[in-house]
């Protein structure tokens, strides 16, 4: 049983991620799933589009992984990370941890998903109708 | 020596990567390849921040570079 | 499309959550599941066995549900407690949110599950080899 | 006028229901059921808490009770 699991992948399917995350010693799974909003800034989003540096995003999602598994006492973690073009609700991202107490796994997925926006080298473009704009390019 | 282009980079250079020559000058360090870039695109100045990695790791500017390493221009990253 | 989804059911499928708490204006979709563990102090757990006093239950899980979305800005919130008997590794509950942006869901999140430890009249039995035990009746 | 019993409670009195019939004296409030319960069954007063939903809303012990009510006994609850 992989403690770890760290993937980027095509598409993203829920429906798996508690079984995945699942553990015989875990009282509690914490899962956070991003999704494509319809509308930024008032503006209407009709998809996102997420590139990678694969073999760097890999590294870096596992080492975001690894440290949280120092921080806490986590039983499982998960980080996968979808690229291509995805549309409104669809899944782009999803982290989680299972631990025996619940602080453990709600502390971890927080820092997981805050860490990977700020360091794994994954780019957004969002499409609007009449124009497309890189996520963060500019200040 | 090349240097790989992401997401606005690629934007700004029109290609997913920028190859020197042999006959080129090779920029020596992080810190060089980042003021030849900024001083051939000048676009790369307005970006909220501009890193570097050197064989998929994030380098600070004075980690010098050879020809066979792996080299990225990362721009501001916007996962999740 | 319901807001809220407060149910107490026989069998909790983690599956659909994710589907039944995404929404075109959620960016972010936090879900906490509790599940059996195999041990409580060192001692192996079988079973545990939940009952409920049920229209009380649901009225103060709908109490819980509808203080979060007053406290948080959330598109959905689900809040779904299992009774009867339960293994090792089998979900107990099930509490989430969706939300423009990721710390309203996680935080709303944990206090669904804090709150709902707290309030709901829902009482858990360990079923260890030779005993068991009402969890917290006594001091 | 019945009461409702769950949980803990259920195993300290041996069943899942009391009932007062018209000659018994009825528990005016709360608090008065409380006493009585905790007068007849001792262990009641080694819980960690004991609390009583009449019409199935928490209720502090001023409150009266008439037979009509729908009461129960909440021993610490342990959901989740």
């Amino acid at each position: 049983m992989e403690k770890l699991t760290i993937e980027i992948v095509d598409h993203i399917d829920s429906a798996n991620v508690y079984s995945e995350l699942s553990h015989p010693q875990s009282g509690g799974i914490c899962v956070f799933v991003g999704a494509v909003r319809e509308f930024t800034n008032n503006e209407e989003v009709v998809a996102l589009e997420f590139e990678t540096y694969k073999n760097m995003a890999l590294k870096e999602m596992e080492k975001i992984a690894l440290e949280a598994m120092e921080k806490w006492e986590l039983n499982k973690v998960l980080i996968r990370h979808a690229v291509g073009a995805k549309k409104v609700e669809e899944p782009v991202v999803v982290v989680g941890a299972s631990s025996a107490h619940r602080t453990a796994c709600f502390e971890a997925s927080r820092f997981l998903i805050d860490t990977l926006k700020e360091k794994v080298p994954i780019w957004k473009k969002e499409i609007f109708k009449n124009k497309s704009v890189w996520v963060s390019a500019h200040p | 020596m090349e240097v790989l282009l992401f997401g606005i980079a690629k934007d700004i250079v029109g290609k997913s990567e920028i190859r020197f020559s042999e006959t080129d000058e090779l920029p020596g360090s992080v810190g060089d390849l980042k003021r030849l870039l900024t001083a051939s695109y000048p676009e790369f100045g307005k970006l909220s921040s501009l890193a570097v990695a050197v064989n998929s790791e994030y380098a600070t500017d004075a980690v010098f570079l050879t020809k066979d390493d792996e080299i990225a221009i990362i721009p501001p990253v916007s996962g999740g």
